[in-house]
């Protein structure tokens, strides 16, 4: 049988998530791979923040509402970062992150 | 007017602002012309005159000075409005001195020094310029100001006007400049004659300069800025003596200007310090109204004493010692000690009760309204000092042998800066300074000025070359004045010093148009027989040989008769000094023997010498006018009515309105007598003079006497006359080889000694910092390179890991999470666990 | 199994699955499509978890907003028809053993972690008559002190009394959030405007 | 777990699940015949306004049974994927869009609790899941490999994301006046005479209604707001490579979104599924027990839904599309501040209203002056003689030879 499905198997949800986001960052060359991998990162969170709303009742508000205010600033996040991948592309007449080398040592 | 005396401000600067326009354009053109190839570099280049000179800078120049003669004019005239003249009654001297002394309560404050106005904010202002402290207490103050009085004003149309005059005159002179290459036959060089630019603008720059100098020399309310004007005017004539510097003869006369007069600058700077340690003031109205015991005290009351306008000397009360801060004197006659009056007297109680009880508690560092004190013979040697800058400037004995070298300049040069006006600004100073000379200072300026005219007279009679001759008469004339000076001829020699401006202003320039006309030929043996060839430029300088030789209603008569009046009272006064007016009136004949003889020497007779008489010619009307301009005012200067009265004119009253009281005090019996015997004296003057133009006459144009016969009957006094009394080679025996010898050995230990030193310890230097260097670049540079080495080598290695690349970095930040996850769970499980 | 368990099984199976579909994905718009399906499966499980408010915003936000703005980054941005971009067999292998560390750390600290659980309101999410999640979201906004339950702590050190905890309204942070949103999507527009390039072939 | 050998002790373990099949398949079959019916409506109804009769054969008199035979056409027809299309997307396009309209319906009651899930936040739940139906027209057409598919795509997401903003909006209008966003609530608040539909509540709902509608006629991109598939610019928007069933569900997707919005504006604003004509405090289940009088509501319900679709149709055959940037700035220029104006209105009503109560008189203006209005259009439209197509159009060319056109006024 499955085993009894408790905060610890949202928690690793939401590792898994979190995990598969950063490598995504870490590998998509696609800045707007990067950019998702960025959803998943915070979603990993999300999934976290509800999952301890839900299993201590004394974050049931509260991490919903980080859960809703981590959602709005996700899409402030994706608004600016899609301006900067627009820019980037103004740029550079690519997306792929590693043209944006300038900085290198 | 609110403050009429800024017009004379105003055309002080006017000639300044004349020389920096000219030293801006000469800067331009000069900057303008490594590019005038470009649009905007030729334009400027060709604007300012290109390579030739052009007239623009004249113009501005002879208007600048033209427009400072209309406005001292101007100030001329509300001047004589705010003071006018007062009539004098030559009643008995004494009398008059005793009624001055007792009568008159009430003094017009004006009166009370030379500098002394009617409403002193009208016509004179002061600002400070720099100030020395010593603790809290201002110690003196260096100011710039301006003082006007009737001198003043006098002088300044006197020098604007005839400064005037020779800028019209120098247009026509120097129109040779105008050139663009001029050749200078007076220099040669490996390829002949030297050839140069014309140097047009520049002789008016410097003109300028000059201008600007002599007006604020005679504008100066101060000491200090006299100075400075002096130092100035003395490089004015510096740069205009040696206008043709690459002649040898004018850069060595230049040097010899300017060296002579060093001489004479250091006695004026001994002065001014003098003044300035004991009086702690440079200027004139303070220095005189401490010096003197003033006319009046607070309430504007005369002051009870006969010691008014006098030096009050005083000596040290026996049996008390000077205390710290000042001494108890005892005002007496043969002092060794002058009592300083404070500088506002007017307000001090102390300066009353000094006089009513006969002792002065003379302070060492008075303070505002106390007395102080300066030994007498100190007082001596500023005075000296103060006119041994004017014997420099003055071109007095012994320092004369400036003066005829210095006419190696243009010929207007001669004729402004060392007949008119600078040679004069010795004169001016000594009468300006007047108050501050003891009796045995005088005494000292009287003999000086009296030798100095007898012996420049009689180097002129020998003299060939017309310009030495007319500069020998410069300074016999300008010993006439110093004489007058010096016995209490206050009034007579700065008359002499206006007409004599205007009449050998007129000589000079005549002498200059008949060198133009005779092609830069001076030597009057070569000339002779001009007179229908230029017939304006004899006349004129017919008239200025009557004045100079003093024949009745000439101008020159008027002051030279004053002169001889005074000096004849002041030998009646003291009988002991006769050679004071025997000097001069032997030499009045003199003078009229060799101006005749110039004259006679030029025009008449018949040419000696064809080449120069057939190119011979009248000069331009820029020159002949200015010519008649000054033929009129030297006759007519001195005018006043009745016509035989020299103390009737404008002239003399305005003099006479500035004439310091003290001069008048200490002088009064001498005028007294001089006014006397007036009469005698001129009648005298006239009747030697008369035989010396017989005489001239019957030698130079009759030719009953031959001057080569008396030449050779006189050789002995010939040549001491020709070789100019020996004094060039007296200081040349004293002074110059003595210096030259100790300069050499000098030298010698310089170059042998101390430059060997020098060389070794440089030699020693160099090898220490030789093995300096090697440890520097081996050990400490290696040490540094290698630290950079290292430095650089880790860092290459580093900045790979900066790989620029977004996706590392979230890996590196990943591995760092990790990392920390890592660290604190270990720490947790240490804390858990203890 | 209840139906509970079985949803989690079903959601974090396509969660999860797609998430590493969207990471293993070289296609963008394919990684698009696959980070739709864990979006979603992610609102599920907020709607598994109670948090229905919290799941529909997911969805609003998530799908309809950001979802559809990476979309059009991708279209707006590519050049090709289909955008791929290779990634080294090196960068694989080292995201992974990243990746796979990373994920060991957090499950470590997740599983050995002493939770404080208490399990409440399982079946409140039966029927809406029962389930006031939204009502006391809406409270709690407005600050309205009852609503939150006093419970301990956690995540404090041990041996220490926590501090009274102080009833927050979330309005004004809301608020500020949702100015600050306003203000970056103007931001966001401004930096995003079309400019004119120079020296670049038309 | 306790171990059970019994099915029936599995029971109550498999009611969930079985519960849950069911509704899914209610609901999916109602999609599917609502979607059937209206495609034949709209072939009728397109027909008749442009004076034509549609279709007339299949099934009898007015071509009942058109749409299914166009539908066994579309099941039997070769499934094309083109060759630049990315299969994968193009294949799951038309199911996410679906998925999207569907889900919309488990918030959605049809009756006085004949809802699939009873959501707190069922029109919070509804708005967001058919945000998602977008993203699968905009995969749709972007996976097709053509510039046509491509642009509608575009256009489509660049529409929708901009009109769910007042749409949300006005749909907040509504939730303010009844206080809660669970749509079986908001229902029941409307029971008895239509007065007390929420539309008719203050100046601003009324406003807020026609705000609504717009909005989600543009969103279900339909005419005039049709960019995304506008066929004469576009051939078929996002939609030009899709065939056979794959076509099919997109059309299922749209107008179930169709009937969904329709069933919001009637909940929120008409009274959802209260006739309107009983008087105060009375409503089905009163009258008829509430098995029955359930079943009248969903009647009444669906009726209202579909005639709100009626109307949609009736607007896409008679207005001209616009163009994109008109599209555009009628949303961004007019409706959002418009939207937010009726925000703002209503809650300042809202604090108003409570205190003076002379104001619920506007509430009986709206309605009644709306009746009359309706009334008086309905009696204009049935005094006017229908123009037959047979019949000359009044203004049409005459037809040579004839005696002029002649108009059939009434009588």
């Amino acid at each position: 049988m499955m085993p009894e499905v408790g905060l610890q198997s949202y928690l690793l949800l939401g590792a898994l998530l979190f995990v598969c986001g950063a490598v995504c960052m870490a590998m998509k060359r696609n800045a707007i791979g990067v950019l998702m991998g960025v959803e998943l990162v915070l979603n990993g969170a999300n999934v976290n923040f509800v999952a301890f709303a839900r299993f201590n009742s004394t974050f049931e508000i509260e991490g919903q509402i980080f859960a809703l205010f981590v959602i709005v600033m996700a899409a402030a996040e994706a608004a600016i970062a899609l301006a900067i991948v627009l820019n980037f592309y103004n740029n550079h007449m690519t997306v792929d992150v590693d043209t944006a080398e300038e900085l290198k040592g | 007017m609110e403050s009429p005396g800024l017009l004379y401000v105003a055309a002080t600067f006017l000639p300044l602002a004349s020389f920096l326009l000219l030293l801006l354009g000469g800067g331009l053109r000069a900057a303008a012309k490594p590019v005038r190839d470009t649009p905007l570099g030729g334009s400027i280049f060709r604007g300012l005159g290109g390579d030739a000179p052009i007239k623009t800078g004249a113009y501005i120049a002879t208007g600048a000075i033209g427009l400072a003669f209309v406005l001292s004019l101007i100030g001329f005239i509300l001047f004589k409005q705010d003071h006018p003249h007062e009539a004098v009654e030559h009643t008995a001297p004494h009398q008059e001195a005793v009624e001055h002394a007792a009568g008159a309560d009430v003094v017009q404050d004006w009166r009370l020094s030379p500098l002394s106005l009617a409403d002193p904010s009208r016509w004179s202002v002061s600002v400070d310029w720099a100030s020395l402290n010593m603790g809290s207490r201002p110690a003196t103050t260096l100011s710039l100001g301006y003082h006007i009085d009737s001198l003043t004003t006098v002088m300044f149309l006197m020098v604007s006007f005839i400064a005037t005059l020779i800028h019209v005159f120098s247009i026509g002179y120097m129109g040779d400049e105008l050139q663009p290459t001029v050749e200078d036959h007076q220099v040669h060089t490996v390829d002949g004659h030297l050839r140069r630019r014309g140097r047009f603008g520049r002789f008016f720059l410097f003109l300028s300069l000059f201008c600007f100098s002599m007006l604020n020399l005679i504008l100066a309310d101060n000491l200090f800025q006299v100075f400075l004007s002096w130092e100035l005017v003395g490089i004015c004539s510096y740069l205009l003596v040696g206008f043709y510097y690459e002649r040898r003869s004018a850069s060595n006369a230049a040097i010899k200007a300017f060296v002579t007069n060093r001489v004479g600058d250091a006695g004026f700077i001994i002065g001014l310090l003098i003044l300035w340690t004991y009086v702690g003031t440079l200027n004139f109205e303070d220095l005189f109204r401490k010096i003197r015991l003033p006319e009046n005290d607070i309430a504007n009351v005369a002051t009870a004493s006969s010691l008014r306008h006098r030096i009050v000397r005083a000596a040290v009360v026996p049996g008390e010692a000077p205390s710290r801060d000042g001494q108890k004197l005892q005002i007496s006659a043969g002092g060794d000690q002058v009592v300083l009056f404070p500088e506002y007297s007017r307000h001090s109680e102390e300066v009353r009760k000094a006089l009513d009880t006969g002792i002065v508690d003379a302070k060492f560092a008075p303070r505002t309204g106390q007395l102080g004190s300066m030994p007498y013979w100190v007082l001596v040697v500023a005075g000296l000092g103060i006119f041994l800058g004017c014997v420099g400037k003055s071109a007095q004995f012994p320092l004369h042998v400036w003066l005829p070298d210095a006419m190696e300049g243009p010929t207007p040069v001669s004729a402004l800066i060392h007949a008119a006006t600078m040679v004069a600004a010795g004169v001016y100073l000594v009468g300006r300074c007047f108050p501050l000379f003891t009796p045995e200072a005088r005494l000292v300026i009287a003999y000086t000025g009296g030798i100095t005219l007898f012996m420049a007279a009689t180097i002129a009679i020998v003299q060939t070359d017309i310009k030495k001759v007319l500069a020998y008469s410069t300074v016999s004339q300008l010993g006439y004045m110093m004489l007058a000076l010096g016995v209490g001829g206050w009034i007579a020699g700065l008359f002499h010093l206006i007409t004599h401006a205007f009449f050998k202003a007129l000589l000079f320039l005549g002498s200059g148009s008949v060198i133009y006309g005779c092609h830069h030929e001076q030597d009057m043996t070569k000339m002779g027989g001009l007179y229908p060839k230029m017939k304006v430029t004899a006349i004129t300088m017919l008239v200025g040989m009557l004045t100079i030789a003093g024949i009745p209603l000439f101008s020159g008569w008027y002051s030279k008769d004053a002169i001889l009046a005074q000096a004849l009272g002041f030998v009646q006064e003291y009988p002991k000094h006769i050679l004071l007016f025997l000097l001069p009136l032997l030499t009045a004949g003199i003078t009229a023997f060799y101006m005749f003889r110039l004259w006679l020497l030029t025009f008449a007779g018949k040419p000696r010498d064809e080449h120069v008489y057939e190119h011979a010619h009248e000069s331009p009307r820029t020159m002949t006018v200015p010519l008649i301009i000054l033929a009129v005012f030297s006759v007519a200067v001195a005018w006043g009515w009745p016509l035989y009265d020299a103390e009737a004119s404008v002239l003399n009253s305005t003099i006479e309105q500035s004439e310091p009281l003290s001069a008048k005090i200490e002088f009064a019996t001498v005028h007294a007598f001089a006014h006397g015997s007036h009469a005698l004296a001129g009648n005298l003057a006239l009747g030697l003079v008369l035989v010396a133009l017989i005489f001239a006459s019957l030698i130079y144009h009759s030719r009953v006497l031959d001057p080569e016969e008396a030449k050779q009957q006189f050789p002995g006094i010939h040549r001491f006359l020709w070789n100019k009394w020996y004094v060039d080679e007296l200081y040349s025996a004293i002074i110059v080889r003595p210096a030259l010898t100790v300069a050499h050995w000098c030298r010698k230990f310089d170059t042998r000694v101390i430059d060997g030193t020098v060389d070794a310890t440089a030699r020693g230097v160099v090898q220490l910092s030789r093995w300096d260097g090697r440890f520097d670049l081996g050990i400490i540079d290696g040490l540094v390179n290698l630290t950079a080495r290292v430095v650089f080598a880790v860092g290459g290695r580093l900045r790979t890991v900066q790989t620029g690349y977004l996706r590392s970095y979230i890996l590196f930040l990943v591995l760092a999470a990790i990392g920390i996850f890592a660290v604190l769970s270990y720490f947790v499980a240490f804390v858990r666990a203890g | 199994m209840d139906v509970q368990t079985a949803l989690f099984w079903i959601l974090a199976g396509l969660t999860g699955l797609s998430a590493i579909a969207v990471v293993v994905t070289q296609n963008i718009v394919r990684s698009a499509a696959w980070l739709l399906f864990t979006l979603g499966g992610v609102a599920g499980i907020y709607f598994l978890l109670g948090a229905d408010f919290v799941g529909a915003t997911q969805l609003i936000v998530y799908v309809g907003g950001i979802l559809v703005l990476v979309v059009f980054g991708v279209m707006l941005t590519a050049q090709g028809p289909f955008v791929t971009m290779k990634t080294s067999a090196a960068e694989w292998a080292i995201s992974l053993v990243v990746g796979l560390l990373l994920f060991s750390v957090i499950t470590l600290a997740a599983v050995n972690a002493p939770w404080p659980q208490d399990a409440h309101h399982s079946e409140d999410m039966e029927s809406a008559e029962t389930s006031q999640n939204s009502v006391k979201l809406g409270a709690a906004f407005l600050g309205i002190k009852e609503i939150t339950p006093k419970k301990d702590l956690t995540g404090f050190p041990m041996g220490k009394t926590p501090p009274e905890r102080k009833q927050v309204a979330y309005l004004l942070p809301f608020e500020i959030v949702s100015v600050h949103l306003l203000v970056v999507l103007i931001g966001a527009a401004y930096l995003a405007r079309a400019k004119r390039r120079r020296g670049m072939p038309t | 777990m306790p171990y059970i050998s019994s099915f029936w002790l599995y029971f109550d373990v498999l009611w969930p699940y079985v519960l849950a099949v069911l509704s899914a398949l209610v609901l999916i079959t109602f999609m599917l015949l609502s979607a059937i019916f209206f495609v034949w409506l709209e072939r009728k109804v397109s027909a008749r306004i442009q004076d034509r009769l549609g279709p007339t054969r299949v099934g009898g008199k007015y071509g009942w049974l058109q749409t299914l035979a166009d539908g066994l056409k579309l099941l039997v027809k070769e499934d094309i994927i083109p060759t630049n299309a990315d299969p994968m997307l193009f294949r799951i396009g038309p199911y996410i869009a679906l998925a999207g309209a569907f889900l919309a319906f488990i918030a959605l009651p049809f009756g006085n609790g004949v809802v699939a899930r009873n959501l707190n936040i069922a029109i919070f739940f509804m708005l967001a899941v058919m945000s998602t139906e977008i993203f699968g027209i905009i995969l749709g057409g972007y996976a097709s490999g053509s510039k046509w598919a491509l642009f509608g795509g575009m256009r489509e997401a660049a529409q929708i994301v901009s009109y769910e903003v007042p749409r949300a909006i006005s749909v907040i209008v509504p939730v303010i006046v009844a206080g809660s966003m669970n749509l079986t609530e908001i229902g029941k608040q409307q029971t008895g005479p239509f007065w007390n539909w929420i539309v008719f509540h203050d100046p601003f709902t009324f406003c807020a209604f026609w705000v609504f509608f717009t909005c989600a006629t543009a969103s279900c991109k339909r005419a005039p707001f049709d960019l995304a598939e506008a066929e004469s610019e576009l051939v078929a928007g996002f939609h030009t490579e899709y065939s056979g069933f794959r076509w099919l569900i997109f059309f299922m997707a749209e107008y179930g979104s169709m009937f969904a919005v329709s069933g919001i504006a009637s909940i929120l604003f008409l009274g959802g599924w209260h006739l309107g004509l009983l008087p105060p405090g009375w409503d089905m289940e009163r009258l008829f027990g509430t098995v029955f009088g359930n079943f009248i509501n969903v009647v009444v319900f669906i009726l209202k839904g579909w005639f709100l679709v009626f109307v949609m149709m009736w607007v896409r055959w008679t207005l001209p599309r616009l163009r994109i940037d008109q599209v555009m700035i009628t949303c961004l220029r007019y409706l959002l501040p418009m939207s937010c104006f009726l925000l703002v209105g209503v809650s300042v009503w809202q604090l108003v209203a409570a205190e003076l109560t002379w104001l619920s008189l506007v509430n009986y203006l709206l309605a009644f002056g709306s009746l009359f209005l309706f009334g008086f259009m309905v009696f204009k439209a049935a005094a006017t003689t229908a123009v037959s197509p047979t019949q000359l159009m009044p203004g049409a060319w005459p037809i040579a030879g004839s005696a002029g056109p002649h108009v059939t006024h009434k009588a």
